[in-house]
């Protein structure tokens, strides 16, 4: 197996931490900015490798890590694409998660970011607030009354099991594991209407 | 991609037609620039003079929407110049190949042979090949097809390979070459500068500095984006490039290749996944009412004859037997009658098609999995209007898209609106772990760094949740065709929990004797080569076989091929074999043995990929082709140089025409569905086959009404529809707001200054933006007639905290191609006034 | 017990924009040196920049003192122009001839009478009301240009220089005027003088005699501004 | 340390800003939150000049180029130059800016006492002060290009440099720099470019920021000549001695004065308004008599 450093670190910090060690198991919320008297922003720090989000470059990222939150992150420069660099999204995929307040210069997560699930009710102008479970039940009884209610199983004497009523759109930003789970999650219940980004 | 990024570097000439990649494949530039540092020449074809445009060689403007005049011209050019590479384009391409005798092309009505004017479809018949004889399988046990007859392996009657008849001398009126010759004749230089708008000396100094890379030392790349392929003919834009390529010799060379820098992170990924409505993961079809009806079926219509899909029934049994299980056998088909099949109507359910299905309530739940077709789609004022019509729908994404916040639209009146709408927060990129391809087939491993901010999750955890819940109703419960979900094989846990490694097994492929995932458990083969038909392996997608198959370490990612960090480059030409892995089989150039002549010899030792030496292979990528041949003794032996170049084929030969587009053998010069004036090439208009075009919805425009070209685009400093990266204050800082590019001559005309804000309308829409008045865009003569064109980024809308703006895509139309439903985002109609 | 006659030079409002405008000068200079002296900034940067934004408040006084007190007496304005802008007499030159050698000669030179304001003093208050003016004008854009305005880097160099240049003047003329107004020169010590701006605003008859002989005796003639008070007998 | 500088060539250069992305994402510079704040200005040069929180900007222009199509379309540089002669650490009052070993121009905000001096003096209109809006400015710190000493001290290059894809920035030895600007330059010689020049080389006596300008240097927001301003020079260089040589000559010559005046005596005097006499209080003796008849007064 070839190592370069970067590999090399990842592999010690996975023999340390056992079969999960990609995972972190805790997250701290204190983070702010850096003090003044650690001499190096990247002090104490754990490296990831990562892969941008945006075009279909591939580059490499390293994210930073300290106590469970991200300190900074920058282009892989052992990466054989993009050796470090990164373009202005790239750049500033930091921020996804983490921005610098302007009132008081502080880190502080993306404001914009929605990170609980919500549900907006039929004619209301608002969301409302919903647990994980309520909206996983919620949407589970959904699809199961819409798909009861509209599926084909044999046309033109050829069995065929699918339903018209359910779309599906999307893809091309998650994973390839979960594109597969995705596409195995709709197709198992029988959806036709499967689309993702490749066109729009 | 048939190469890779770092590939760029080995290009002698680089011809960006069709993207704007420095802009929006910003690492592209890191590699062109070590092209034209070695001496290559970079020539950009944009109808804007765009930030890559003022880094190129040579620059010359395009209209929205002619490529395959310009193509064809140029294909013209390299035939009446002789500069086509002949030994390549004569052994490894069907030029020599006879066509049917009734093939015909009627320039007056524009209509190839074998139209049918009630269905609005080509019978394809008239294009194909004169056959010389036929042969079937030999399936004996001693047979090459010996596995078809084997226990286990579904019964179908194997294909009969017709093989073609032939003319070297390429003479004959009825072979592939001359046709293509007739056909791009009437593409002469100042026809196309004509339809083009540029002017013949810029034109011809592109085709003279391009064509040269048919000089078989040389190779030329072209890459290209969305601007070739969201038209409604965008996928004869594609093809035509490929012609290109391989007239001159191009495609399978190191600095070869069609390339297409594609948009989304991992849109590779849910392209090979098939996420569309025909597809099954690994390029393969999916069921359908019409030609698949059972799994006999399948592997009938689908099996080639000859190349190497002869073994589509090993991928499609072991895809059924990773789908179901131990729930798929040889007696039940191996579950094949659950898998959902598509109906005839089929080309309704893709994305144009969905929204049409909304508005007639005929869908009534949709999911939408980070993706944002309230703003991306074309024609979104439509969209949201019929997304209305939905009962529910659910939104997994990192922030408020337009698409959950269709109801808040500005032009929406959500106490009407009675969808019910969830919003699933998702974990961001760098806080799950999972692999992730790049354009270059490059499957690599993204590492979670952090856990997920709050309550979000990762999408693959929200997939266990719902398939759990839905599952839990249907045992409970009962329902339509429960054993559809509860024979559906969903356990890719460790520990308990829901992780993507298990499912890398699946999709890596296992053997099903050796395997037991409940007990994380996994025998993983070795890449798809092993794959077989008797249910005895099993596997998600046959393209990713090799990419994590390390049985030793299975939980450890970076134990796999797919985690591999290592720096090897043989022959200095960027390959890097031992980063990462590339799928197929980790061949990093496709069509590798192109790059080679007849004998085996590179045509540029320089750019060496694969060699004969006599009596084996010496490889830098790993070969695109048989290279060796197993004996019925379990031993191996090298397979000598022949022209089975492209053994994806069944004639295992390139198509210079081909039957396997719906709408031309040959690509043909169409306008796009609303342009300011008449087609000059041929008597059609438009493609008799575009898609969608009779809809409503559509509301075409006229040029009387609106006589300015528009063309929707990416900014390099924000990306799709901003969802993302509006939520980024750098980037909000660095491009706040939205604007055109429009040309001082048209901001003479209507009275406009730089920075003044304009109204852009059609029939469709209506938005407000900024003005950017520019001598790089300018007008273009077309037919004797000015055309004024205008650019509109496309990444704003009504949501967002720091940074919002008007949909550009309520103008664009909701019309598409017939072979890849893509909608026609780059050419249409509009008017422009001071807002 | 005898009397003393005084002369009522400066009303209380006079005497107060000038106390208040003295005050605001020296903590400008003083604050102002700590932007001036790099060591000085260097040592001690808290107090620094402590000293910069007083810099800034305190300017607000000097500018706005004179303004205030303008706009309560614009009669005030009026006299001070007609004393500061008036004709110059024989006399008035004569004092400025006669003046480096009084400073050096004190003893053996007598200077001419005087009006109101001696010419001298006209042309030294004159010089210090113009490097007041121009350090408030520049100073402000200084202050306003990097805040507010965003006026060029060449704007504020050049006016940079004017600051520095009328701080020299400045430093000049307000020693100077220190040095005689306070009396610290021998000549000027006798009497009430530094009682005319810190005091009373009064001048007792022989120094008013003795610096500014015409008005001491016109005032005296119309005896409107006479303040007589007992004094003990003189041995 | 041998010195080195940052090489910035135009001609390799995108426009893409990922260098001002990375420049706020490292050092952790905020960028406006509130809602379409922003104006955009009818460039793609966004923010269009250096700010409180903005180091560098590309700047963008487009120029004819004779020909049928196309501009010459410049993407500059707008950062701190690291002069050696730096206008801004000959003027800084507090020892805040000062040279690293590497030849940058950094600074200590800790120093800053926020005069905002350097920023008048600069022939580049580099420094920019957070805080700056503050009208009584008690919080102004100078916000500039430090070079990222932090990243180089840790064998890193600038942020800018190290996110630049086309490798349109580089770093290292200010001599290679030099080198590998003057040989780019003669290739865009050949290639037709006739006004490519480098600069920084020699300007401010030898910037650590190199460029290599494709077209026409007024195409990049430059000056031709850079020198530090007059005015700066007469203030940092003339007016402050000059100032206190005024204040020792002003001091010495009172001094003089005041030496000559000890020992003055003037006798008391008294007016007698009536027969138009000063009178020596203590002899009673008429000083002056004054004739009003002939005009005295």
């Amino acid at each position: 197996m070839e190592l370069t450093r970067r590999a090399f670190l990842q592999a010690s910090a996975l023999a340390f931490a056992g079969s999960m060690a990609y995972e972190l198991s805790t997250q701290s919320k204190a983070f702010g900015i850096e003090s003044s008297e650690e001499d190096w922003k990247l002090v104490n720090t754990d490296e990831y490798t990562n892969i941008c989000c945006y075009c279909s470059g591939g580059c490499g990222v390293i994210c930073s890590v300290r106590d469970g939150e991200l300190i900074n992150l920058e282009g892989d420069p052992d990466h054989p694409i993009n050796e470090g660099c990164l373009c202005p999204k790239g750049a500033a995929m930091f921020q996804l998660r983490n921005i610098v307040d302007d009132k008081t210069g502080e880190i502080v997560h993306n404001p914009n970011r929605i990170t609980k699930p919500l549900v907006r009710r039929a004619g209301k102008s608002d969301w409302e607030d919903i647990s994980w479970d309520d909206a996983i039940a919620e949407i589970a009884r959904h699809v199961k009354t819409t798909r009861d209610e509209n599926f084909v199983e044999v046309e033109d004497g050829v069995t065929v099991n699918y339903t018209p009523a359910i779309g599906s759109m999307g893809g091309s930003q998650q994973n390839s594991e979960e594109e597969y789970l995705i596409l195995k999650l709709m197709r198992q219940i029988g959806v036709i209407g499967i689309d993702n980004q490749a066109r729009v | 991609m048939t190469g890779h990024y770092c590939d760029f570097k080995n290009a002698d000439v680089i011809l960006t037609c069709g993207s704007n990649n420095l802009e929006n494949h910003p690492v592209s530039s890191k590699w062109v620039q070590r092209a034209l540092d070695k001496g290559a020449t970079w020539i950009v074809v944009d109808p804007r003079f765009t930030r890559t445009a003022a880094q190129a060689d040579i620059y010359c403007p395009i209209r929205s929407g002619t490529d395959i005049a310009f193509y064809g011209g140029l294909i013209n050019y390299i035939i009446e110049n002789d500069l086509w590479q002949h030994e390549y384009v004569l052994n490894y391409t069907n030029a020599s190949y006879l066509i049917n005798p009734d093939y015909n092309f009627d320039v007056s009505t524009g209509l190839f042979s074998g139209w049918d004017p009630t269905t609005k479809k080509y019978d394809t018949t008239t294009w194909g090949y004169q056959t010389e004889s036929e042969s079937t399988w030999d399936t004996s046990s001693t047979g090459t097809y010996s596995w078809v007859s084997q226990e286990g392996v579904p019964e179908f009657t194997p294909p009969t390979l017709k093989t073609p008849k032939k003319d070297p001398t390429l003479e004959d009126p009825n072979c592939v070459w001359q046709i293509m010759k007739n056909h791009y004749s009437r593409y002469t230089i100042d026809k196309v500068c004509e339809v083009c708008g540029m002017d013949p000396d810029t034109l011809e100094l592109v085709y003279k500095t391009y064509a040269s890379t048919g000089d078989p030392a040389k190779s030329g790349t072209i890459l290209y984006a969305l601007g070739q392929t969201q038209h409604h003919y965008g996928s004869e834009n594609t093809r035509i490039m490929c012609m290109v390529q391989l007239l001159l010799g191009n495609a399978g060379m190191a600095g070869g290749g069609v390339n297409a820098l594609r948009g989304e992170p991992n849109v590779q990924g849910a392209t090979d996944m098939a996420m569309m409505v025909y597809d099954l993961p690994g390029y393969l079809h999916w069921p359908t009412v019409a030609s698949t009806p059972t799994l006999r079926a399948w592997c009938e219509h689908e099996t080639y004859s000859d190349g190497y899909y002869t073994n589509k029934p090993k991928f499609m049994v072991s895809f059924l037997k990773e789908w179901f299980g131990d729930n798929a056998t040889v007696g039940n088909d191996y579950g094949y009658d659950w898998l959902p099949k598509v109906p005839k109507n089929g080309d309704d359910y893709t994305t144009i098609g969905t929204f049409e299905l909304m508005n007639k309530d005929i869908m009534k739940g949709y999911f939408a999995w980070g993706q944002n077709p309230a703003a991306s789609d074309p024609n979104t004022s439509f969209n949201r209007r019929a997304m209305a019509h939905l009962d529910w729908l659910v939104v997994a994404d990192w922030t408020e898209t337009a698409t959950a916040t269709f109801w808040k639209a500005p032009d929406m009146d959500a106490s009407q609106i009675n969808t019910e709408v969830y919003f699933l927060p998702a974990a961001l990129i760098y806080e799950k772990s999972g692999t992730i391809l790049n354009s270059g087939r490059w499957l690599q491993w993204r590492q979670k760094a952090v856990e997920p901010v709050d309550q979000a999750k990762p999408d693959y955890e929200m997939c266990d949740l719902l398939y759990r819940a839905i599952a839990d109703l249907y045992r409970k419960e009962g329902g339509k065709c429960s054993e559809q979900i509860l024979n559906t094989k969903w356990d890719y846990y460790v520990d308990g929990k829901i992780d993507p490694r298990p499912v890398s097994w699946a999709l890596n492929g296992y053997n099903v004797e050796g395997t037991d995932f409940s007990k994380g458990k996994v025998s993983l083969l070795n890449g798809f080569a092993n794959l077989k038909a008797d249910g005895s392996t099993a596997n998600g997608i046959w393209i990713y076989g090799g990419y994590y198959n390390n049985s030793d370490a299975p939980l450890d990612p970076a134990q796999q091929p797919v985690g591999r960090r290592g720096h090897d480059d043989p022959g200095n030409l960027g390959l890097y074999p031992k980063w990462a892995f590339s799928w197929p089989a980790n061949r990093r150039i496709i069509y590798n043995r192109a790059s080679a002549d007849l004998r085996g010899q590179p045509w540029n030792e320089d750019k060496m990929l694969v060699k004969w030496d006599g009596s084996k292979w010496v490889t830098n990528d790993v070969p695109d082709f048989a290279a060796n041949k197993t004996n019925a003794d379990g031993t191996t032996e090298p397979i000598p140089p022949n022209n089975k170049a492209f053994f994806m084929k069944w004639e295992q030969n390139a198509n210079l025409m081909t039957t396997g587009m719906k709408d031309a053998p040959l690509p043909e010069f169409y306008e796009p569905f609303e342009s300011p004036v008449k087609n000059t090439l041929n008597g059609s208009q438009n493609s008799p086959m575009i898609k969608y075009a009779e809809n409503e919805s559509v509301k075409k425009g006229d040029a009387s009404q609106y006589p300015i070209v528009a063309t929707t685009y990416s900014i390099t400093e924000h990306w799709q529809t901003g969802a993302q990266t509006r939520m980024c204050p750098a980037l909000d800082e660095i491009a706040p707001q939205q604007f055109i590019e429009m040309s001082e001559e048209l901001a003479a005309e209507k009275g406009i200054k730089n920075n003044d804000d304009v109204r852009v309308f059609n029939n469709r829409g209506s938005v407000k933006v900024k003005a950017l008045v520019t001598k790089r865009i300018r007008p273009f003569t077309i037919n004797g007639q000015t055309v004024h064109q205008i650019g509109m980024i496309h990444h704003w809308d009504w949501t967002n905290m720091f940074s919002t703006g008007d949909v550009v895509n309520d103008l664009t139309p909701n019309v598409g191609d017939p072979n890849s439903y893509i909608p026609e985002y780059k050419a249409f109609l509009v008017d422009v006034e001071k807002a | 017990m005898a009397t003393e006659r005084f002369i009522q030079r400066h009303s209380l409002q006079t005497r107060i924009t000038h106390d208040v405008f003295v005050i605001a000068c020296i903590w400008l200079m003083i604050s102002g040196l700590f932007v001036f002296i790099p060591p000085l900034a260097a040592a001690v940067p808290e107090v620094a920049r402590f000293m910069r934004i007083t810099h800034r408040i305190v300017g607000c006084v000097f500018i706005i003192t004179p303004i205030i007190s303008a706009v309560a007496s614009p009669g005030g304005v009026k006299r001070f122009f007609a004393k500061y802008f008036t004709k110059w007499t024989p006399e008035d030159v004569e004092f400025v001839k006669k003046f480096v050698p009084y400073m050096l000669m004190p003893k053996k030179t007598h200077m001419p009478d005087q009006d109101e304001v001696k010419s001298g003093q006209r042309f030294a208050d004159g010089m210090l009301m113009l490097c007041a003016v121009a350090m408030a004008i520049s100073g402000v854009i200084l202050w306003l240009g990097i805040s507010v305005f965003h006026v060029s880097a060449g704007v504020l160099a050049v006016q940079r220089f004017i600051h520095d240049l009328f701080f020299l003047i400045l430093v000049i003329f307000t020693i100077a005027h220190i040095f005689l107004g306070a009396g610290i020169f021998e000549p000027y010590r006798p009497g009430h003088m530094i009682g005319l701006m810190f005091g009373n605003g009064q001048i007792d008859e022989s120094d008013a005699l003795y610096h500014w002989g015409f008005w001491a005796r016109k005032e005296i003639e119309e005896g409107k501004n006479i303040v007589v008070k007992e004094v003990p007998d003189k041995k | 340390m041998t010195e080195q500088a940052i090489l910035f060539d135009s001609s390799r250069c995108s426009g893409c800003k990922a260098c001002q992305v990375a420049c706020k994402t490292w050092n952790s510079l905020p960028s406006p939150l509130e809602k379409n704040s922003q104006e955009w200005n009818g460039s793609l040069q966004c923010p269009p000049d250096l700010g409180s929180n903005t180091r560098l900007i590309i700047t963008f222009n487009e120029g004819d180029n004779g020909k049928k199509y196309g501009v010459n379309w410049a993407f500059g540089r707008r950062s701190c130059m690291h002069c050696t002669n730096a206008a801004c650490v000959n003027v800084c009052p507090s020892g805040c800016l000062y040279h690293d070993e590497y030849g940058m121009v950094t600074y200590d905000a800790e120093k800053c006492i926020g005069c905002q001096y350097c920023r008048s003096a600069c022939p580049f209109d580099v420094p920019r002060h957070k805080g700056s809006d503050d009208i009584l400015g008690g919080s102004v710190v100078i916000n500039k290009c430090t070079g990222c000493p932090d990243r180089v001290a840790h064998g890193r290059k600038p942020a800018c440099v190290t996110t630049c894809q086309p490798g349109a920035l580089d770093f290292g030895d200010r001599d290679d720099m030099i080198a590998i600007a003057e040989e780019r330059v003669a290739l865009l010689h050949k290639k037709g470019f006739d006004k490519a020049r480098v600069y920084g080389k020699d300007e401010m006596d030898g910037c650590h920021v190199i460029y290599v300008l494709k077209y026409g240097i007024e195409q990049y927001e430059l000056p031709e000549n850079p020198k530090i301003m007059g005015s700066v020079n007469a203030s940092s260089k003339v007016m402050k001695p000059l100032t206190a040589l005024g204040f020792v000559a002003v001091i010495a010559g009172l001094a003089v004065c005041y030496i000559s005046g000890i020992g003055y005596h003037r006798d008391t005097m008294r007016y007698d308004e009536k027969k138009h006499d000063v009178i020596d209080v203590d002899t009673g003796e008429v000083i002056k008599h004054i004739d009003k008849e002939a005009g005295e007064r």
